[in-house]
């Protein structure tokens, strides 16, 4: 939202650098299964892009100023919907896969509808206790879910063209990365849309003084939801794509833990921007986790992770992120600007 | 004069030792070691059991390395690696590609836990050995496909001990009209059919009580049980809820109620101060002490393992020892892998190590048996140990009684 | 039929009664000016206007509809927008981000034509923008655009206010207290806004405290007194009555 | 009516609760935050009290209050340390978050997973007829009453209360007559944490103890405190006791599937009364 009255031509090479600096990099990325083989780093990239996308997911319902501890559980019902539909029900991949989205975000609309009303701690604690809920009845409808012994998926089939073959999910991972990155580039592309849209100062609006705009003509509710079912349909395909790339999905897999991890990553990330930040926070702290997964000292991964994630924020400056410090990076050490204003709300 | 012809005969002393000690290296075959990898929970609420199987594995381990195996001249031995599962599908799932496809470990030995399904997703694509312990499968359907699952042996048949666990109390207490059977809901599956069909096929009445994981109150569970006439409640593993039934039911004045817990006991000192001396009394509990085991035949040298393993962890760690209930899974499944190697005449080609275990016979820290080719449940690769129950007495677990492997319909 | 019509509107908190039985008729295009000591239900009286309560009792009619008792975004779509007595703006913005976000009932294209960017939009929007650097020019808030609002001096805050509900379109403009701890000169600039916002044929209400502010603007003057409605004239008559000096009795009347 | 067994092990349930709920709505109300670290401060008491009294020989009612100092010194660290340097409210949310995996993490590492117990001490149960009570549940009953007892006289009768109270209902006025938030909020932090640091010591004899045990108590409280209204000291005590008991009796009548049916009847009250039982209405 900053850009209004700012003219941006092609020789502002503030703005230009930054961007292209990031372009590169996200070429860089795109060509990793090119340079390497290795299953651990592409599964783990590939992991970290459905996480984000989960993260993407809270900022945006963060956006209108909720904090919804429950995220995990609409992966949960994405990853169950695909599941089911496909090895139950024997239904082919992709339709399932498309359904999962909205089965996950049709849940999202029913419930936003209802428990938005409650804002604020509220809404925390009943997103919780509705994650849990999802998690015991994963665990308790044996007949469908198969209880705690989960449910095996298989690879999506192979995408044939004209007799023959072009991508085939068993013999690489490649294709599941660049499946990943198509679901993270589609989420956000309509993301950046909402932000750029009315529906994203409305949800600015509704998040920084919800009587104010209430008065002004916003329907709280109805964004509220808006925002909270488009987070619930991206949501619920990433669960479905982390789903057939483990190839199972059981109760442990979406719990508390999870939403919570959700929540740090995003917020360190930085709420103010909905794509930059989560990814970012997602791509360090879900791969710190991860490389602090390796040793074997029972323990210390916990200890290290919360102490490193409590030692970012004691040094974050006031109401940034991680994705700020990007900006901040460029206008404070490469151009050397006086003064900066964060664009986003400080509560 | 006397100093220095000392020094010299010291030092001429030490360069003999040296040399000698060259010639014995050179002389003795040395030995190359196959990576086999454990995967199993060392961190989170499950971690306990991870930690204290680790050590007995690595100890036993030393003892098996001692004299190694041959096959086909060449003299091999096993290294493990041991990797956190967190007992999350996630945290198994990155533990198991490090193994196969970082570490190139070719065998997973000792898996128990409960990401069997992501493990096993992986590693058969990757025509990895698997030896773990069935009740566990997640088979889609429930019905196991020699073709889906080519290369995981069932190799500790959990479900079969629990069964032979509940013959040996009633054969312990032959008046015992019903057994209570308590399990938190995470445990529920085809596992807990079968069991129940063949504890009725064994004419064996009981009564289940499922418990949400982690509950702390168990009053209720325990009230019911009573008012269901049980004399015992016997719980499948999770030692606090072990623990807390054990207090809880002390507390409520339920005395006549006995407990009794598979997966053995972690410690009696444990059991002991969280439930109290007197309530601890009598809790019964499956045991893999091999040396109290009586109608079952087991190889001497074994036995003697089994006491080299236990004395040897208690001097690593410096605290007396007592967890028994490991034989069965790692030691056991490094037996199988090396004998099926020596039979197979190979350490590396996995369709004929794993024809050489099929409907092979074995001879293990529990006992010499045949792999059942035979369509048991869920695997027609099941290997059998027996049922030794021991229970509780001062802060000793003393033999109580055991049932020999019989395998479930 | 009036414009904007309250019928015996009633409001209690538990036993305290913030406003009793106060009817009042508002003709278009007039500006009506509320004094009354503190307590007296000038704020409640907007407060049940603008919908953010629904009064106890009575009715209130606008153009001949019903509004008592709608959500405040309902009453506002209508066309009543009001302004708070705090300064409440939205946090860590700029003034024209606040102004954006307030722009909300300026665009006639909807939430899909924005998403997907369309030609529509895009008029719509470079119309909204157009609109709301009038508004700042209007108020004299062109200069500090991109200056975080809570940046602006105290006065400067209310005129943000006031713009803020005028880029949502109002018909009938709240204006609670605009003037409070202003110095006479800023509040004699914002009184002459306030009469350029009413030539363009938007009906002002405005709270005031302080009677001299009031007499340059109104058109007409009711005075509350712990929730009854008191007086109701020419400033000039209300202000000489003699129920109003004794409600004012010990303030600065003066 | 469900045995009496049950009702007593629901009351030890609530009592648990209660002193913990209290605890968090306390700090909820003067720092208007949610401290998630409280069962984990739960299960470090635990702790405290098993060595004080194992290793160190020391007195068990000596030990639990030494468990609730030294959860308030912890507290008063947090708050001082990390709360205070935390940009602003999403931040310390995350930052309390964020303490869980350091507390846990750092007690697995001191004192490895295993269970420990404390059953050894107040150990026997006085039979009532029918009914068999164990001491320990006595003590942890007995323990609550005093507890709340003295919470009560102290938000009534001493300044520091008084202050307390005042701010909780009007943090502006409170401010303008001087009160000093910043020094109320340390001492509100150190009594919040000491209640769950005392909740988990009494508690330790009857369950035992390990790094894990922080979780289920600190999900219950919050349960408890949203169903009671949030900053409402009433709300929590109330709560409190209707969720111990609702476990406990739920269970024996309808076995695991309580728990679900305990989540959905929660939000199912929030539903029909979004401000919980006691909280203040919104307008």
């Amino acid at each position: 939202m900053k850009h209004y009255f700012k003219k941006i031509s092609l020789l502002d090479y503030k703005n230009i650098v930054p961007k292209s600096v990031i372009g590169l990099f996200i070429i860089l990325i795109l060509l990793i299964p090119v340079f390497t083989q290795s299953v651990v780093i592409v599964s783990t990239l590939t992991l970290t892009g459905i996480w984000a996308v989960a993260a993407m997911g809270f900022t945006l319902v963060m956006r209108t100023g909720q904090w919804s501890l429950g995220q995990s559980a609409f992966m949960a019902l994405g990853g169950y919907t695909s599941a089911i539909l496909t090895v139950q029900m024997g239904l082919p991949f992709w339709p399932s896969f498309f359904i999962s989205g909205l089965v996950s975000g049709l849940i999202a609309l029913l419930i936003g509808m209802v428990v938005l009303r409650v804002g604020g701690v509220y809404f925390a604690i009943i997103t919780l206790a509705m994650g849990e809920i999802v998690r015991i009845i994963a665990l308790e409808w044996e007949p469908v879910t198969r209880g705690s012994r989960g449910i095996i998926t298989s690879a999506p089939p192979p995408i044939v063209l004209w007799g023959h073959e072009l991508v085939n999910f068993d013999t690489s991972l490649a294709p599941y990365f660049y499946f990943m990155i198509c679901l993270v580039a589609v989420t956000a592309v309509v993301f950046w849309r909402i932000g750029e849209s009315r529906l994203g100062r409305t949800f600015y609006g509704t998040a920084l003084n919800p009587i104010m705009a209430e008065h002004q003509g916003i329907y709280l509710m109805k964004y509220r939801v808006i925002a909270f079912t488009v987070a619930g349909i991206f949501t619920g395909y990433a669960g479905a794509l982390y789903t057939h790339f483990l190839q199972v999905i059981t109760p442990f897999v979406f719990g508390f833990w999870q939403s919570i991890q959700i929540t740090i990553w995003s917020i360190i990330g930085g709420i103010g921007s909905l794509i930059g930040g989560p990814i970012l926070g997602t791509a360090l702290l879900y791969n710190v986790g991860v490389y602090l997964g390796r040793t074997d000292i029972p323990g210390l991964q916990a200890f290290l992770f919360g102490s490193i994630v409590v030692i970012v924020i004691m040094f974050l400056p006031q109401g940034a992120g991680l994705v700020d410090l990007w900006k901040l990076f460029w206008t404070k050490i490469v151009w050397r600007e006086k003064e900066y204003k964060t664009d986003e709300p400080e509560d | 004069m006397k100093k220095l012809r000392g020094l010299v005969t010291i030092i001429l002393v030490a360069f003999m030792a040296i040399g000698m000690f060259g010639i014995a290296s050179a002389a003795a075959e040395e030995m190359t070691f196959i990576n086999v990898a454990v995967i199993s929970p060392l961190s989170g609420p499950a971690g306990p059991w991870g930690q204290t199987g680790a050590p007995l594995y690595d100890a036993w381990l030393e003892l098996f390395n001692k004299e190694g195996f041959r096959v086909n001249g060449k003299l091999y031995g096993f290294k493990h690696i041991n990797y956190d599962s967190m007992n999350t599908p996630e945290g198994a799932a990155a533990a198991t590609k490090r193994a196969i496809f970082e570490d190139k470990v070719k065998f997973i030995v000792g898996h128990w836990d409960a990401t069997f399904t992501t493990v096993q997703a992986i590693s058969t694509p990757a025509k990895v050995i698997m030896l773990t312990r069935n009740g566990n499968e997640a088979v889609a359907g429930g019905v196991y496909d020699a073709k889906k699952m080519p290369y995981v042996v069932f190799a500790t048949p959990a479900n079969e001990m629990f069964v032979n666990d509940i013959k040996a109390i009633v054969a312990a207490y032959p008046k015992y009209k019903r057994i209570g059977l308590a399990d938190a809901t995470v445990g529920k599956g085809v596992g807990v059919d079968q069991i129940d069909k063949a504890l009725a096929k064994a004419g064996i009445r009981t009564h289940r009580e499922w418990y949400p994981q982690g509950t702390k109150d168990y009053s209720p569970y325990i009230t019911r049980f009573n008012e269901a006439g049980c004399d015992i409640i016997y719980l499948a593993s999770d030692p606090m809820a072990t623990m807390l039934i054990l207090k809880q039911r002390w507390d409520m004045g339920f005395k006549h109620i006995k407990v009794g817990a598979t997966g053995g006991m972690l410690s009696p000192g444990m059991y002991i101060s969280v439930s109290g001396k007197d309530a601890a009394q009598g809790l019964m509990a499956e045991d893999g002490d091999i040396t109290l085991i009586k109608k079952t035949k087991i190889n001497p040298k074994y036995i003697k393992m089994y006491k080299d393993a236990m004395a040897l962890v208690s001097k690593n760690t410096g605290k007396p020892y007592y967890y028994t209930d490991w034989t069965a899974y790692g030691p056991t499944h490094i037996q199988i892998l090396a004998q099926a190697m020596v039979k197979a005449g190979t350490v590396d080609d996995p369709d004929k190590i794993m024809k050489a275990i099929r409907g092979g016979t074995f001879d293990t820290m529990v006992g010499k048996y045949t792999m059942s080719g035979a369509k048991t449940y869920g695997s027609p690769i099941v290997f059998g140990n027996p049922g030794l129950m021991s229970k509780m007495q001062g802060e000793e677990q003393v033999y109580l009684s055991e049932s020999p492997w019989v395998p479930v319909p | 039929m009036s414009y904007l019509e309250l019928k015996n509107v009633s409001k209690h908190f538990g036993r305290l009664t913030a406003l009793d039985d106060v009817s009042l008729q508002v003709e278009k295009g007039e500006i009506l000016g509320i004094v009354g000591p503190n307590g007296s239900g000038k704020t409640t009286l907007i407060n049940v206007i603008s919908g953010y309560y629904s009064p106890t009792q009575g009715t209130i009619a606008f153009e001949g509809k019903k509004i008592s008792g709608l959500r405040p975004d309902k009453i506002a779509k209508r066309g009543i927008v009001r302004t708070f007595q705090s300064n409440v703006l939205y946090a860590g913005t700029t003034v024209v981000e606040s102004m954006m976000i307030s722009s909300y009932l300026q665009y006639k294209t909807n939430n899909w034509q924005s998403f997907l960017n369309t030609k529509a939009w895009k008029k719509d929007d470079e119309r909204a923008v157009g609109r709301v650097v009038e508004l700042l020019k209007m108020l004299d808030l062109q200069n500090d655009m991109n200056l975080p609002a809570d940046g602006l001096s105290h006065g400067y805050q209310r005129l943000l206010g006031i713009a803020m509900s005028l880029i949502a379109n109002p018909s009938v403009l709240l204006l609670d207290e605009p003037t409070t701890g202003m110095s006479h000169k800023e509040a004699m600039f914002v009184v002459d806004k306030i009469k350029k916002i009413s030539e363009q044929g938007i009906t002002v209400i405005l709270i005031e405290h302080n009677m001299k502010v009031l007499m340059g603007v109104a058109t007409r003057v009711i005075c509350l007194s712990f929730g009854n409605k008191i007086a109701d004239g020419l400033p000039e008559e209300v202000m000489n009555k003699q129920e109003v000096v004794e409600a004012y009795l010990g303030t600065e009347i003066l | 009516m469900p045995p009496v067994e049950i009702l007593i092990e629901g009351l030890t349930q609530s009592c648990i609760l209660m002193t913990m709920a209290f605890g968090m709505v306390l700090v909820y109300s003067i720092l208007g935050i949610l401290n998630w670290t409280h069962g984990w401060l739960y299960m470090l008491g635990a702790y405290v009290v098993f060595f004080a009294t194992t290793a160190a020989g020391i007195p068990f009612p000596i030990g639990i209050l030494l468990a609730g100092l030294a959860m308030a010194v912890i507290g008063i660290l947090i708050k001082k340390f990390i709360i205070d340097h935390a940009g602003n409210e999403l931040y310390v949310g995350v930052a309390t978050l964020a303490l869980i995996g350091v507390l846990e993490g750092a007690a697995t590492l001191l004192f490895t997973g295993d269970d420990r117990g404390l059953a050894t001490i107040l150990p026997g149960v006085l039979r009532l007829g029918v009914v068999a009570v164990s001491y320990q549940k006595m003590a942890v009953i007995g323990f609550t009453l005093v507890v709340m007892a003295a919470m009560y006289f102290v938000l009534n009768h001493t300044k520091v209360g008084l202050a307390i109270r005042a701010v909780a209902q009007q943090p502006v006025a409170a401010s303008l007559y001087g009160i000093s938030t910043a020094r109320l909020s340390l001492i509100v932090m150190g009594i919040g944490c000491a209640l769950a640091g005392m909740a988990g010591a009494i508690t330790a004899p009857i369950y035992s103890i390990n790094p894990f045990i922080g979780m289920s108590p600190q999900i219950m409280a919050l349960l408890a405190i949203v169903l009671g209204g949030l900053g409402s000291l009433t709300g929590a005590i109330v709560g409190g006791l209707i969720i111990g008991f609702m476990n406990s009796v739920m269970a024996y009548y309808i076995s695991y599937v309580s728990e679900v049916v305990l989540f959905a009847l929660i939000i199912l009250i929030l539903l029909v009364r979004p401000q919980g039982l006691f909280g203040a209405s919104a307008k």
